[in-house]
């Protein structure tokens, strides 16, 4: 392992909630980092703690949760120290989430939610601050910044709120963004703009992007590593095409198996039998296992993230190199790499 | 085999926003489904697939008789439906059944299991009470691959994907002919989805079901469907078989719809050129005169701008609304 | 993910020793349940527990002070009034007025408005404009200065005031009801009742209505406080409860002009009321959050076992 | 916006003659204002020319005609207690009213606020109980029974305050306080539930996240917001003061308001000067209504007052 700094780090981050009936693990031995300008995927499903991790690396955890392990380092610094974290938060890492329309006040204009970041960690007049985000807005896509900055963001379309929230990400001109399901709640035409429009801006500004979602379609453009997390763990992590192409972990092979695909007709999707499980009871060992065609008894006992090749890992003892044939063979799709 | 289960012949839907004027006098209108016309076949399964506020989800509401129609026809087993009311609507009710997006919203919370699919049966008189209907619950949920021991849980106790599966169960309760799916696996994950998607097309095959589906999700539809219509801005702009419309697609939009999804392949996404379309659908309140798709069109000519194209057959079983294909 | 309610078919013996674990176990709760419980109890029993006639005079003890003052005496446990009557023997009785004109009041208005509310939130359209307009013009009334000129024109009785207090009520209730209608017209299981055919009927008693009783029966006990403070307003400045009966805030007005050599007139049957009325606030507080799960999850975010407010 | 207030003042008029024509229907059709107004011993006689004083005789709809076109004309007949236009009586009573209201409801407002907002920076904290527990306190103790022990304690006791009268500022503090005291309860409740809202909602989360400082949140994102839904409430409460607590706590302090007076006239069977008072209230209730509205209008940007209602 190179000693190089990373830009994010997470380590064996351990995050727990109260729940009735329980404590739920919501993150459980998570590490992942993310470089200068690299772009990070993190897929998993509902409830598998991905916005909990993206909320983590920002130094945030919302009440009652609590972070119990591991650490988030931000440039080799905790982010669990709250005062450099609210120091990092929006200069250095800044966020995109769902829905744009929830993300902004309703009841503050476009202009007051975008300059009042900068004025507090740029330094710069209010002036200044309006002339930056008029800017911002040109370079984000939005016709007449100047009518556009007194503006509320219910007087935007979904599309163009979405666009407004990038340009309030980026006023502080930040290392990272972190964007959680950026475009779950767009149109599929929308989305591609927004998609468009953030991989163009990563390369303009030599951003680094953690990106959170469910849907493959999505980080199978815009990330080069991807995480794969189920019930709480990443199980497999490694870049984009050794994923996609020869999945490791019956889960990621699983995943690609049950999504459809718009350029080949299947028959039948694979479908996953059952369900993820409850994280409030204590799960021993694999957690896929209950639902893994490959499961033994040997996954009783909990598989660690071995490395298993060069920056590839996947969490268990029975990967899908050895039974190739088994799963991605007779889909016939995962092979054609 | 008979002609069309269901025939929709130039339907259209409007809707009142509010009122303008100093006394209200004047009301604001919305159209959200324009003059649309389409027909499925007994058995199979009509994907009708567009952007929010496109007018998918009325369409389905229309022919279920929950928005008055405006103008247009609904023929149901060649009965025409249209704006039927009270008991008759409710006796066809019988035969056309929803299977509506959220399985958290659509299952009353205060309800057991074994009443909420009972419910249709009781309402119909198959049966005097949910008890006695309790064997062809069971019958049912086995059906939807759920446990008969559910019978006596309340649906918080499931999970999306359990909840879908009820949903389905009541559905299918009065053995109806059509089944409006509208968005029926959109809040599910996908592992959750690929199990509903296959237990649809299972029921299918098993009973003969005829399927309206619902759904913003190209990748899904083109899977489930036989038949594709696509919408746009309250019109339908392309209808055709479903490998037609994914590999030779007419309509500009349609193109642009499908060139718009991610595909799950790196390479694939790597290497694709200019899938972006620019500019979003119009307002509702003032929808642009000519072709809808105008604005955003790459081939606009004038014609497009002054003249609405008709839907029309432009290859065999392949009608699309284009002026310049 | 986290669900607040109890599954399985023995749920309704559960879910009740559920309620009552939950009233035991929040401190504001209990007080106003017991609250509560004593108050109806002095009120059903008063010539029992009052250790003497509230009207009986004895002018030779008149203006004693209470137990713990010189010159008190455990027989007048609170002292006595002008006319020598006995103030605790007073307090309790007047916790029959106290609890029936709420009773009266809130029950006359509750069946009205939520009638109105029904009628407005179901049929919609003109009737329901006309409706809420009408009682959009009547909240703009000034309150308890109408009450008090027709309490003054009319002359105050028990009836009177009952009515008069009523007056206000029921367009809180018809306002409340037609929202919990509308919003749950606007539920999808409603809907997906009305698509297999099930009757307006049906719809109304099998999934409409059971949205309504919890939050009406909270609003009935939350306006029961403030009929209370009501009453005893109106019975303070003259125009409510009339002698011989008692009320607290009779018993306040009289105790008034002796405020400087007998504090004890104002101060015990002020007691009495503000202990009832803060009782009913705690227990229709704790009612509202505990019927609702989204308020509960709100409120003490902090606490242990608080579901939590992160969107996945 | 004109158009709008064209419309919410037509409204307002018309809530006015309702008020006028309910405080008529009592007075005249169930009550006997004759003989609410008459002296017990009073003749046949008395009562015919008394009648005839004021309209009585007349048929009925004649007079809530006449009654109502005197009222827009602000003549709203003599006081029999003071034999003068009763309008005069009000206008010259109004003041101090205005005066204590505006005091209590500015104190109740700002108090509650603050209450409010600290309490919802740590809900289930200390504070937040304590804050809770005050705020139901402040609307469960009956107005004129803390108005009386405050003057048993301040004023007897400790001989801070004067008991009762009006004169300098030393006299508003016990009825302000008092008038303010729901009104704090009510606010700091509504303030604080809004606030924990407002704090856990999305777009506040997110500004946390995109470095927008904790003032910030809590004064401009949060407090904006949650000022929104307080806003009603204290239109709610300023008008409860005025047309409620005014009346109670004027009569207990002997403030000599158009509380205080509506309550001497009706212990004297002045009718005339109570339906001068209720009018006047009216009007300012309705102005009132009004106001909270396009104030409103003015916080919330998603609010179309034209389109509203």
């Amino acid at each position: 392992m190179s000693r190089r700094e990373h830009l994010l780090e997470v380590r064996n981050l351990e995050v727990v909630y109260p729940a009735r009936g329980g404590t739920v693990q919501a993150v459980r031995d998570v590490s992942f980092t993310v470089d200068e300008g690299e772009s990070t995927g993190i897929v998993g499903e509902s409830g598998s703690g991905k916005s909990t991790i993206a909320r983590a690396a920002l130094g945030l955890v919302e009440l009652p949760g609590r972070i119990v392990g591991g650490e988030v380092l931000w440039r080799g610094r905790s982010l669990r120290n709250k005062k450099y974290a609210r120091q990092v938060r929006g200069p250095e890492i800044s966020v995109v989430s769902q829905d744009p329309m929830a993300s902004m006040s309703p009841i503050l204009t476009i202009g007051t939610q975008m300059t009042e970041v900068m004025v507090r960690h740029l330094d710069l007049g209010k002036k200044e601050a309006v002339v930056r985000a008029g800017d911002l807005l040109e370079k984000v896509g939005i016709p007449d910044p100047g009518r556009r900055l007194g503006q509320y963001p219910f007087e935007f379309s979904g599309g163009m709120q979405q666009r407004v929230v990038i340009a309030i990400a980026l006023s502080c001109d930040p290392k990272m963004l972190i964007a959680d399901e950026p475009t779950t709640a767009l149109d599929v035409t929308t989305q591609a703009q927004i998609l468009d429009l953030i991989s163009s801006l990563r390369r303009d500004l030599g951003l680094s992007l953690l990106l959170i979602t469910h849907d493959l379609g999505v980080v199978a453009g815009a990330c080069d590593l991807l995480n794969v997390l189920y019930a709480g763990e990443i199980v497999e992590s490694g870049t984009a095409d050794e994923l996609f192409y020869r999945p490791h972990h019956p889960y990621t092979a699983a995943l690609l198996g049950s999504t459809p695909r718009l350029d080949v007709k299947a028959e039948r999707l694979t479908a996953i039998e059952g369900q993820p499980p409850d994280l409030r009871q204590v799960v021993a060992g694999c957690s896929f296992a209950p639902r893994c065609p490959y499961a033994t008894g040997r996954c009783e006992s909990s598989p660690t993230l071995g490395t298993s090749s060069a920056g590839r890992a996947c969490a268990c003892w029975h990967p899908l190199d050895s039974h190739q044939g088994n799963l991605t063979g007779s889909e016939g799709r995962l092979g054609h790499a | 085999m008979p002609s069309a289960l269901l025939e929709v012949e130039g339907l259209t839907v409007t809707f009142n926003v509010g009122r303008e004027g100093f006394w209200g006098q004047r009301r604001r209108r919305l159209t959200a489904v324009d003059d649309i016309s389409f027909s499925i076949k007994r058995g199979e399964t009509f994907g009708l697939v567009g952007e929010s506020g496109s007018g998918k989800t009325t369409t389905g509401r229309a022919i279920l008789g929950k928005v008055p129609i405006a103008s247009g026809r609904v023929r149901f087993a060649g009965r025409d439906i249209t704006g039927m009311e009270g008991k008759e609507r409710r006796s066809i009710r019988q035969n056309m059944q929803l299977i509506p997006q959220n399985p958290y919203g659509s299952l009353n919370p205060r309800m057991k299991v074994r009443d909420l699919v009972a419910e249709p049966l009781v309402v119909h008189q198959r049966f005097p009470s949910a008890r006695r209907a309790t064997e062809r619950v069971v019958e049912l949920l086995e059906l939807t691959g759920m446990n008969p021991d559910d019978l006596y849980k309340y649906p918080h106790a499931f999970s999306g994907g359990q909840r879908q599966r009820i949903v389905i169960a009541r559905a299918l309760a009065l053995n109806p002919d059509l089944i409006i799916a509208d968005e029926p696996v959109s809040a599910l994950d996908v592992s959750i989805q690929a199990q509903v998607v296959n237990l649809l097309q299972d029921l299918q095959r098993r009973l003969d079901l005829t399927y309206i589906f619902i759904a913003h999700d190209l990748a899904v539809v083109r899977h489930i469907s036989h038949r594709i219509g696509i919408m746009y801005a309250g019109k339908l702009v392309e209808v055709a078989n479903g490998e037609d419309v994914y590999r030779t697609p007419i309509h500009p939009y349609t193109e642009a719809l499908l060139s718009s999804v991610p595909i799950p392949d790196p390479r694939i996404e790597r290497d694709r050129a200019a899938k972006v379309i620019p500019g979003e659908p119009p307002d509702p309140m003032q929808p642009p005169p000519g072709c809808r798709f105008h604005a955003r069109c790459p081939l606009v000519q004038k014609r497009c701008i002054e003249e609405a194209p008709p839907l029309e057959v432009k290859k065999p079983e392949h009608q699309a609304a284009c002026w310049l294909r | 993910m986290s669900s607040a309610r109890p599954t399985g078919n023995r749920d309704r013996s559960r879910r009740a020793a559920g309620w009552a674990i939950r009233i035991l176990r929040d401190p504001a709760a209990l007080f106003g349940i017991l609250v509560l419980l004593l108050l109806v109890a002095a009120a059903l029993f008063a010539s029992t527990i009052a250790p003497l006639d509230p009207n009986k005079q004895d002018l030779g003890a008149r203006l004693l002070p209470p137990f713990y003052a010189e010159g008190g005496s455990s027989e007048h446990v609170l002292g006595t009034d002008q006319l020598g009557r006995d103030v605790f023997s007073r307090i309790i009785h007047g916790t029959r007025i106290s609890l029936t004109i709420p009773l009266v009041s809130v029950t006359l208005a509750g069946i009205f408005g939520t009638a109105v509310g029904l009628l407005s939130g179901y049929s919609g359209g003109r009737a329901d404009t006309v409706i809420m307009r009408i009682v959009d013009t009547l909240f703009s009334f000034p309150g308890l200065l109408l009450a008090l000129t027709i309490l003054a024109v009319v002359g105050p009785s028990f009836w009177t005031l009952a009515i008069v207090l009523s007056l206000r009520i029921w367009m809180v209730f018809a306002r409340l009801t037609r929202g919990l209608v509308l919003s749950a017209r606007e539920a999808e299981y409603v809907e997906a009742a009305e698509l297999v055919g099930a009757s307006p009927t049906r719809i109304m008693m099998r999934h409409i209505a059971p949205n309504l009783t919890a939050p009406l029966l909270t609003l009935a006990v939350l306006e029961s406080a403030h009929v209370i403070l009501s009453e005893a307003a109106l019975s303070f400045l003259g125009l409510g409860i009339q002698p011989p009966q008692t009320s607290w805030g009779l018993d306040v007005a009289i105790g008034r002009q002796y405020v400087f050599s007998a504090p004890w007139l104002i101060i015990f049957p002020g007691i009495a009321i503000a202990v009832a009325v803060l009782g009913i606030n705690l227990l229709a507080s704790w009612l509202r959050v505990a019927a609702d799960p989204e308020e509960s999850a709100k409120r003490f975010a902090a606490a242990a076992d608080a579901p939590t407010g992160w969107s996945e | 916006m004109g158009r709008y207030l064209l419309k919410r003042l037509s409204q307002a008029v018309l809530v006015v003659i309702s008020v006028m024509v309910v405080v008529f229907v009592v007075t005249r059709l169930i009550g006997d204002p004759v003989a609410v107004m008459l002296p017990l011993e009073a003749t046949e006689e008395n009562r015919a020319i008394l009648e005839a004083q004021l309209g009585l005789d007349r048929p009925i709809l004649v007079q809530l005609g006449h009654y109502i076109v005197d009222a827009v004309q602000l003549d709203l007949g003599d006081s029999l207690w003071q034999r003068r236009p009763a309008i005069d009586i009000v206008l010259e009573r109004l003041p101090p009213t205005i005066v204590l209201v505006v005091a209590g409801f500015v104190l109740g407002v700002l108090l509650g606020v603050v209450i409010g907002v600290v309490s919802s920076l740590r809900p289930g904290g200390w504070v937040d109980r304590a804050a809770v527990t005050l705020g139901l306190l402040g609307v469960s103790l009956p107005q004129f029974w803390i108005g009386l022990m405050f003057i048993v304690f301040f004023s007897v006791g400790l001989g801070w305050f004067p008991t009762s009268g009006s004169g300098g500022i030393e006299f508003l503090v016990l009825p302000a306080v008092v008038l303010a005291l729901p009104i704090v309860g009510r606010i700091a409740l509504v303030t604080r539930s809004s606030m924990i809202d407002e704090m856990n909602a999305q777009h506040v989360k997110d500004a946390v996240a995109r470095g927008v400082s904790r003032t910030r949140i809590v004064l401009v994102h949060a407090l904006k917001g949650a000022g929104i839904a307080t806003l009603t409430i204290a239109g709610w409460e300023l008008i409860g003061a005025l047309a409620g607590g005014a009346v109670v706590v004027e009569t207990v302090y002997a403030w000599p308001g158009i509380g205080f007076t509506a309550m001497q006239a009706i212990e004297r069977h002045d009718i005339i000067l109570v339906q001068a008072v209720v009018f006047v209230v009216a009007i300012m209730v309705v102005t009132i209504n009004i106001i909270v509205d396009i104030t409103y209008a003015m916080l919330d940007p998603r609010v179309k007052l034209d389109r509203a209602r």
